[in-house]
């Protein structure tokens, strides 16, 4: 991300590069562009970025805007939307494990990708456990509308909390019964085929080629 | 109309996932009966009783409780339909949220919209029949499983419903907790529902049982007769266990 | 509050990174001591927790919602170094997996929301629980506190790494004012929904809030 | 003494709050004998099971484990002791924790110190014993209730361990996937300690049972013996499911 935004060849290169990349792992473009949703709130700030800014102003419909200003939110923007949309092409091209194990070869503490292990474990029990609890609410006549219901939440999110926590003594407990010293299994290296290897650095050596061509002609 | 606790006409659902759970299913019950809902893992059960206060939206066919529509877009129907329907579910913690006993119970007559000493008596009422009534400033986690299946129970009496679902009640209790509950299940004078691979369990308190296979009702008999047919059990995944004779 | 990619530029976004690097280890270091072999598994349960709480909607009215961030929350029940590897684990499922937070901006939310409002969380719980009187009820309103205080100090470090590299060409001071008065707002609403939850949980399992249990009980010693 | 897998003597066991659980059990089981532990709620019998393989110290009397002493104190016999005594907790979801059946089913073996072939054909003869080897590499999550506490079977049986005990194994079970499990037990060349309210479960599983209220044994006999002895099992919460005959 170390291009400049007045570098539109580049970019437009970049958005190519990672369609391309979406369509070749068959993902749908509406899930795609439903989960970039989750940029919304700072494509509004980028939206603001025009009306602060220094040096040259041009007027649309009125309203000065600085030119830079244009420049670093319409930055952010595509920017941020390449960041997402790379984010969701290895999300839901690797699965959980496969980024383990990745993490575990780039020297990310062990502890830390146990404690990641577990949460992945755990968390469709627990989201189980707290849906059953919304629909046991929710048989009872309850609705949360409203800043008056939060006790009520609140009581919901003490009650998960304890089981969670309950949940990881017994966790510890089963572990310690089956010889656990502090050491969990090696996650084992899934040897990576040279095809798997080529295909996973295109990506990231075609863009630097891209960067530094369109730069060379711009 | 009004002797029927319970109508549900041709009901269909498919999850958005696009799998399938019932396939027409049809099932009356009369004011006062207790029915057993038989039927093995996956054959929707749950979806079944999802649909009896409108957690899931009824996408084909309809569900009438007490003569009313079950309609999730009427919030305001819903709501009373919600206070008509008492159910139990199979895990007590997921029902079982507030600091104390007490407080659980008055939840659900509360949200209906009672206060003060009516409240206190609808709690006091439905501790009383499940013989709770000595726990009620008790946190319920600090009871034995046994007692906040039945605290569960009191949860949903206080709100007077029209007809009570209980999900698998007997399961993981001891024996005696078993039979204490089944004995409270029988003093209630109410339209029971009652979903369970407790077999011996719903012989011993519905008369009528229904099994759902494959999103529909396959067999809506005598609990006896359906007991003693071996094959048709079979065929669906149920069995009496060993040693167990009618 | 999750930064995306872009908004900060790489030297900012690194060097930050490498502070989150040095804060986790600490957190790693103390938590093991603290917990032992249970650390995996507990910590792993409280990502888990923070992770499905912020899923928890608190509707605030006409439509809108707001939910829990969650930092303080962690902190006052099972202790700062495991709250912070535990918002961390989840900050990093969240960047790799369900794309929220950009990666590159990854050791930046880690620094703010697991380290800052953590640390920011932990000393403020400590000092309002040493001003307030000791007992239980002091526990939820001390917990408030920390939220209440954590939430605008992490977005004030946010607006502090934007002043330094920020893409964008709002002035510094502008965006800080905008994030700090909005987060306010926000850490009233976490400080209550933090209160609410301890609240509910120290009154079954006091045992269980990390900020009580810290507190010496005698037990009663009886002759056989 | 290799022919008993288990003795406990005398022991007796109170919590830090002051609560006593045991009063002086007193407990032999053979080798590949199959036992039922019986016992009203409250009794001590998770208590008990945590003393066998030293998850709670031994605080009076003693714990055998084929021969060898359970001693929280010595860390390296206490490993060993661990992995001689396979307990099967009520939760499979509590067992289950590595991302994959495999992976879980590893856990124990790989504690031992196997690795390699040796680790894969460990992993491989759990699960055949228990059918579930098709699901290797499946997360748990996307297993039925009963697949996974045969898969949590399976976890312990990898270790090969001396004695199995299992806690409730029969609770949340379908008809059928309770005798699936049944049938796995009986398969098993093995001695096996199970804690169950399910009594025709244990009278079809186990020849002896024991029954532990107020944390001492009260009975110790024939399974057969003690069903039909319907006063001994009244006094300690205990009795047959109705319909059910010997």
């Amino acid at each position: 991300m170390a291009t400049p935004i007045s570098n539109w060849l580049a970019y437009l290169g970049f958005f190519a590069l990672i369609l391309t990349a979406i369509k070749l792992a068959q993902l749908l473009f509406k899930t795609v562009a439903l989960r970039s949703l989750i940029e919304i709130p700072f494509v509004l700030f980028a939206f603001l970025m025009p009306f602060f800014g220094t040096g040259e102003t041009i007027e649309v419909l009125g309203i000065t805007l600085y030119e830079n200003g244009i420049l670093a939110g319409l930055g952010i923007i595509a920017k941020g939307t390449l960041g997402i949309l790379t984010a969701i092409l290895l999300s839901s091209t690797t699965t959980a494990r496969e980024i383990l194990r990745g993490l575990e070869r780039l020297k990310v503490p062990t502890l830390i990708i146990q404690i990641a292990t577990f949460m992945l474990r755990y968390t469709n029990v627990v989201n189980d456990e707290m849906e059953r609890m919304r629909i046991a609410r929710a048989s009872r006549g309850f609705e949360a509308t409203g800043v008056k219901h939060w006790k009520i939440l609140g009581q919901s999110a003490g009650a998960l909390f304890i089981r969670s926590y309950e949940r990881g003594e017994r966790v510890h407990l089963s572990m310690v019964s089956r010889g656990y010293q502090g050491l969990m299994p090696q996650i084992e290296a899934q040897s990576t085929t040279r095809q798997d290897l080529l295909l996973g650095f295109s990506l990231p050596v075609l863009a630097t080629f891209l960067s530094i061509t369109t730069r060379m002609i711009g | 109309m009004a002797d029927k606790s319970l109508e549900v006409k041709e009901l269909a659902f498919a999850y958005p996932d696009g799998h399938q759970a019932l396939y027409g299913v049809n099932l009356e019950l009369s004011r006062g009966e207790r029915v057993a809902l038989l039927g093995p893992n996956g054959a929707g059960k749950t979806t079944l009783v999802m649909h009896l206060n409108g957690i899931l939206p009824t996408m084909q066919g309809s569900v009438k409780v007490a003569g009313q529509l079950v309609d999730a877009k009427d919030k305001v129907g819903l709501l009373k339909i919600r206070h008509k329907v008492g159910i139990v579910f199979q895990d007590p913690d997921d029902q079982l949220f507030m600091p104390t006993v007490g407080e659980d119970v008055a939840f659900g007559p509360y949200n209906a919209g009672l206060r003060g000493a009516e409240l206190e008596t609808a709690v006091r009422e439905a501790l009383q029949l499940v013989g709770m009534y000595e726990f009620i400033d008790r946190p319920p986690h600090h009871l034995s499983f046994g007692q906040r299946r039945r605290v569960a129970v009191a949860t949903v009496l206080a709100m007077k419903p029209e007809i009570l679902v209980m999900d698998e009640p007997s399961s993981n209790l001891d024996p005696a907790s078993r039979r204490e509950l089944a004995e409270i299940v029988r003093s209630l004078d109410i339209t029971l529902l009652m979903v369970t691979h407790d077999l011996p369990f719903a012989y011993e308190l519905c008369e009528r049982s229904v099994i759902l296979s494959g999103g529909v009702i396959v067999a809506d008999e005598n609990t006896a007769d359906i007991l003693r047919n071996s094959s048709l059990l079979a065929k669906h995944r149920l069995e009496l266990p060993k040693g167990f004779a009618l | 509050m999750h930064i995306p990619d872009g908004f900060i530029d790489l030297p900012t976004s690194a060097s930050v990174g490498l502070l989150a690097i040095s804060g986790t280890a600490v957190a790693l270091k103390k938590a093991r001591t603290e917990l032992d072999d249970r650390t995996a598994p507990m910590a792993g349960l409280t990502a888990v927790f923070i992770f499905a709480v912020q899923m928890l909607n608190f509707p605030v009215a006409a439509g809108t919602s707001g939910h829990l961030l969650g930092g303080a929350l962690a902190t006052v029940l099972v202790g700062p170094w495991a709250a912070s590897l535990a918002v961390t684990v989840v900050l990093g499922v969240q960047a790799l997996l369900f794309a929220d937070g950009g990666l590159t901006a990854l050791g930046l939310n880690i620094f703010n929301l697991s380290i800052v409002a953590v640390l920011v969380s932990h000393i403020c719980f400590k000092l309002a629980k040493r001003v307030l009187p000791k007992i239980r009820s002091s526990i939820p309103l001390a917990a408030a506190f920390a939220a209440f205080i954590s939430v605008p100090v992490s977005a004030a470090s946010f607006a502090l790494q934007y002043a330094i590299g920020g893409t964008g060409t709002a002035p510094a001071g502008t965006v800080f004012a905008a994030m700090f008065s909005t987060h306010v707002l926000i850490g009233i609403g976490e400080a209550l929904i933090t209160m609410l939850t301890i609240s509910a949980i120290i009154s079954t399992r006091a045992d269980l809030v990390y900020g009580w249990k810290n507190n010496k009980v005698t037990l009663e010693v009886k002759k056989a």
